[in-house]
């Protein structure tokens, strides 16, 4: 299967594509690996990640759920705990809401409270963000407000790469993983490195290097973050962008080698600004790299409020390229 | 199409009038979606509009309506001025929400039109406390649920139906059972499929009634609106409906065959009621172009109003996430 | 108490055993409650014995267990040694969550046994999950959900009951009725209160028994098992019983009278099996005598065993929360 | 009723009775309002507060409600839509997870996305925290990150005199409200000032003045920020504890303007620590009280572990007096 897996990598494909052949690969090695979720099957997923897979495995590996957030997320947390690898799918993250007392409840706790009797590796996947005018309902980005939950891991992968082997990693780790794929990135394109046939779940990555100010990120934020740094570069300020990739644990370690060597950072985060990732980030840089910071830390997070539908609304709402691009430009040089 | 007895000619050219409505406004969002006028969401009603229109007939001005996001025709069919809703969707100021719902979530607190619920099962609690407020602070008044078969699965469902019978509360619970939840066919979703029994399992009054025929929906949602106002508690309808288009605007169709669509189209009450009122007599030909020549009037003008609408200012992005006062 | 053709001297003998361990044990529970070595919510069982323990005579050791915080009953009629219990609830690592768990939470790998849950209808999903696993890995394999009919409101239960009929799960849910969520009546929390006929909604087939008799539970339970076994789907018992302390250790009761009280305790399990099985010369009072020592005995031991164990070391506070390897 | 509410305020009382008290108040002086939730009428509330209320207001005022969280909480939303004043209790808030859709996507967006035809004047009560042996499932401390929230007013009754009155000013907000009672301090007691008949709920609050270390806490960590306060002062450091009261909306205004001042804090805080509130606050100082800073932020909060039953485990992952103590002394005398 590696051949496999390096030949369908050495493809150019798209975000989306890099979802279902992760999940195509994890039902092809692992009987005891299932795909749960509404619409998974008949329907081909609503944002079309699982096309085809129902075709290919049957309904017991690629299971039609009812509308039932809370029981099926359940029933995947039983199902783990009894020796299933289960891949539960909710379908946004704005639904996940219904889930949530057993994520938290159940699937967090329980290893602890078991005292370690009992695992929960289960994977949930659900699509997140805004930016396609869904209104207040469907556009929430919960991920940094699930990476909040001890016992839980969260992923959010902002790259093909990352869409394409995170899950690999995820189904091997033995506690609940939640990942966020974001609606807007399913139709991103990218090649994918022949050579790369995994990824890890544990480490933030530097995804442009840069000396002057650490842009820290996850997710569709990733791209603007990297066309902010070019825009930047333009202008002679080098900054180096750190995809975060994993919100819990988060990776301390190279986000302080990081912003320790630039003094400066910036965080950008589609969650709302107060109580998101972006907070925890600097809180921890104001506890633990206080004098290696040169300027206060800026964060450029969505206006606190439930994201509206008209477009120009939306756009405001969200973090944008050139609000990146000024607030690092204000850490460099101040006025 | 079943005759009504005392279906006169003013109710027979509403029925149908209202419908048309729904249809063409929602044939002109679908092109105006093509045309990325209308962006995020669309989900289309096209072929329950017999439900929304023959339910509104049985209520009044005083009671409430909580709708889904497939909430086109509830808000047509309830009196929200065509032109708010697609400057709605246009996301102008003027919409019937400033531009912040879009199409799942047409509000109108002055026709009491408690929102399109963009949450599968989100709408039916708030119908619960609605039904509390009226029970109280106006008696006599029903709020009328609506809500697709697949929202029958989750639990907001059930924790409802029980509210509502425990607590004897006026609520109309009105199932749009269109044989599909996105793609998920009725028969995989549930274990008990004829909806209506359900209700049964809440001791509360129900009725199963040809979804595809605004008469028949009338006088069902006439007959449990009287049973409510008289103090009887809830009232269950399963309207048996179809939706000839795509869930939303995307959407393969893989679920379901070509044939199957065919055949619930034959049922399209629109021409079965047009052809019926044409042979009663109730309507003449001439009618019937006149009655559509209205609605392209009305839908002609909503879009110039949409057209001609504002944005938001960007300063006032924030106004309402926290509100100044209860309005009145 | 009604006799059951194959009861034999063995069985009766256990069941009765059982009961009073649960029943002896709970009562030592609450002294050493009062004593403070038992801290926390303790929710006592007592009353409700005959259910947990007719119902685990019809499982076997590849079945599953889904218990509430109510647990102490479940676990000790599922095997779980007694030690471990009170340990656990001393709060000591030699308890069977290690001390993090407490009453509500009892866990054994071992003995599938997936836990106390201290969340209303919280057990029920994970209950469907165990079967879907088993259906795969252990076939045959049935998983027994306990909760009260107070989680029969909660949305957790419509959706779980319809899963497991819906994909043809092998649960067996036991509904223990005591007619009470804390001091919530039966009749005020539902608007259909015969719980056995709400799993008529989803097509399982469902019986109400004497919770207060071990025998008929254990017949019915067999029976239920058996269907389940043969693969037939879900099974749904309602056992009807009664709480004969107040719901925790902090509860003024209120809510039902002593009258009411004192009927129930005239169908207390345990004095009427003793009664029963001493007339039909099942045993005798000097083995009554015996059985009695030796669960004192037993629970001494357990006592013992709690006392002399050991806390947590603190720098282990953070280990399970996130988990190094999948236990086989 | 403002010279029956002086007299009962006259009186010693515990928080719960000052809850009670202000429930009482509440129902008496507003036909629209009502209390609904679990046990709240004939069991006279799982803590004792609502007790003798049913028989004084009858079961269409004191409602007692079946379980089913999300429910009745929607149901709180819809009558508060529709012209009633509903306060409901949420019995504790490791259930109010049940409840979680309709917080966010119905209670907290609804006015927005009407355009502000609808107000949501709806004021959610529960109960919260750790600190009896109630385990992982019973023990969360939800509140701040609940103020993740935007369109929610958020707030923390840490004395009685706010157990007495903020519910009062809650009603009369026109938004929805959550109010978080912490469990250990229903048996707190201690005297109103009778001249004290109202409390806003937009400040944070002072509650010992001091120049050489700002403590920001709230709730049940109140008391233990004021105890160590004494500790420190016996050590000649003299601690300014600020009650946050509010969590959302936070006041950066007194927060600020403490900091400013003595340019060091803590922040104490019984949640979880990734993502908690006090990770908000941490970083707006870092944002925008950067240079005015001398020493890093330090925050106290619980360890991130499911909370445990056994009380030395319990007690170890809370905030305690000690650490709070070791805290402020390391910044104003660094070793
Ligand atoms: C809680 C929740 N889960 C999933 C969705 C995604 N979704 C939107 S509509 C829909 C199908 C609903 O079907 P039904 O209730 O029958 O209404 P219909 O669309 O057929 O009118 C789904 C799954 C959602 N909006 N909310
Ligand atoms: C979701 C949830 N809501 C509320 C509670 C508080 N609570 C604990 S037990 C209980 C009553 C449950 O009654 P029932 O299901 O009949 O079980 P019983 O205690 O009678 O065995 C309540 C309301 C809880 N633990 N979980
Ligand atoms: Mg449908
Ligand atoms: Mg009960």
């Amino acid at each position: 299967m590696n051949e496999q897996a390096a030949k369908a990598g050495a493809n150019r494909m798209t975000y989306r594509e890099a979802c279902r052949q992760a999940i195509r690969e994890a039902l092809t090695n692992d009987p005891r690996t299932f795909l749960m979720g509404e619409d998974v099957g008949l329907y081909g997923g609503c944002y079309a990640v699982s096309k085809g897979l129902l075709d290919e495995f049957g309904p017991q590996r690629v299971r039609d759920t009812p509308l039932a957030e809370a029981t099926f997320v359940g029933a995947g947390i039983g199902a783990a705990m009894a020796g299933l690898r289960p891949i539960v799918e909710i379908m946004t993250c704005n639904f996940s809401l219904l889930a949530l007392d057993q994520i938290m409840n159940n699937a967090a706790t329980i290893p602890h409270m078991s005292g370690g009797q009992f695992a929960v590796p289960l994977v949930i996947r659900m699509a997140t963000g805004a930016g396609r005018q869904l209104a207040a309902q469907h556009s929430h980005s919960l991920e940094g407000w699930f990476a909040h939950i001890p016992g839980l891991k969260v992923l959010a992968p902002g790259t093909i790469e990352d869409a394409r082997f995170m899950l690999k990693a995820a189904l091997t780790d033995p506690n609940p993983v939640m990942i966020f794929e974001h609606i807007v990135l399913y139709n991103a394109e990218g090649e994918l490195d022949p050579d790369v046939i995994h990824v890890d779940i544990a480490n933030a990555r530097i995804r442009r290097s840069g000396r002057d100010v650490s842009i820290l990120t996850y997710g569709n934020s990733l791209p603007k973050c990297l066309a902010a740094a070019e825009t930047l570069a333009a202008d002679g300020i080098e900054a180096e962008v750190v995809d975060l990739r994993v919100l819990r644990p988060l990776d301390n370690a190279t986000i302080f080698e990081s912003v320790a060597r630039t003094r400066r950072c910036v965080i950008v985060d589609e969650g709302w600004k107060s109580g998101s990732i972006s907070a925890e980030i600097a809180a921890r840089l104001s506890e633990d790299l206080f004098f290696e910071l040169d300027a206060p830390i800026r964060r450029i997070c969505s206006r606190e409020v439930p994201i509206p539908y008209a477009a120009h609304m939306e756009e405001a709402a969200l973090p944008q390229t050139r609000q990146i691009v000024d607030a690092a430009r204000s850490l460099v040089k101040p006025q | 199409m079943s005759q009504k007895p005392h279906l006169d000619r003013e109710s027979g050219r509403h029925l149908f009038k209202q419908m048309m409505r729904i249809r063409r406004f929602e044939a002109k969002c679908a092109e105006l979606y093509q045309a990325q006028k209308i962006r995020g969401f669309l989900h289309l009603y096209d072929g329950e509009e017999a439900v929304a229109v023959g339910v509104m007939q049985a209520l009044d001005d005083r009671d409430a309506v909580v709708a889904t996001y497939r909430d086109h025709g509830h808000a047509l069919a309830r009196g929200l001025p065509m032109g708010t809703l697609m400057a709605e969707m246009y996301g102008k100021v003027e919409g019937c929400s400033r531009g912040r719902g879009g199409s799942m979530h047409f509000f109108d607190r002055a026709r009491r039109f408690y929102g399109g619920n963009a949450i599968v099962g989100g709408g039916l609690p708030l119908a619960i406390g609605i039904a509390m407020a009226d029970k109280q602070l106006s008696p006599g008044a029903v709020t009328a649920c609506f809500f697709g078969e697949g929202a029958a699965s989750e639990g907001a469902f059930h924790e409802s139906m029980n509210l509502a019978k425990l607590w004897n509360l006026p609520v109309l619970f009105v199932c749009e059972n269109n044989l599909y939840a996105m793609g998920m066919p009725l028969e995989l979703a549930e274990a008990e499929t004829d909806i209506s029994r359900k209700a049964a399992a809440y001791r509360t009054p129900s009725e199963a009634v040809d979804g595809m025929n605004p008469i028949a929906v009338e006088a069902a949602a006439t007959r449990a609106v009287a049973s409510i106002r008289s103090g009887n508690g809830p009232y269950f309808l399963e309207c048996r409906t179809y939706r000839f288009r795509a869930h939303s605007m995307f959407d393969t169709q893989l679920y379901r065959t070509r044939e199957e669509i065919g055949l619930w189209r034959e049922r399209d009450p629109l021409p079965r009621m047009q052809k019926w009122l044409e042979e009663t007599h109730m309507l003449s030909p001439q009618e019937v172009r006149d009655i559509e020549a209205d609605v392209e009037a009305e839908i002609g003008e909503a879009v110039a109003f949409a057209e001609r609408g504002q944005w938001e200012k960007i300063e006032n992005l924030e106004r309402f996430v926290l509100m100044d006062e209860v309005p009145e």
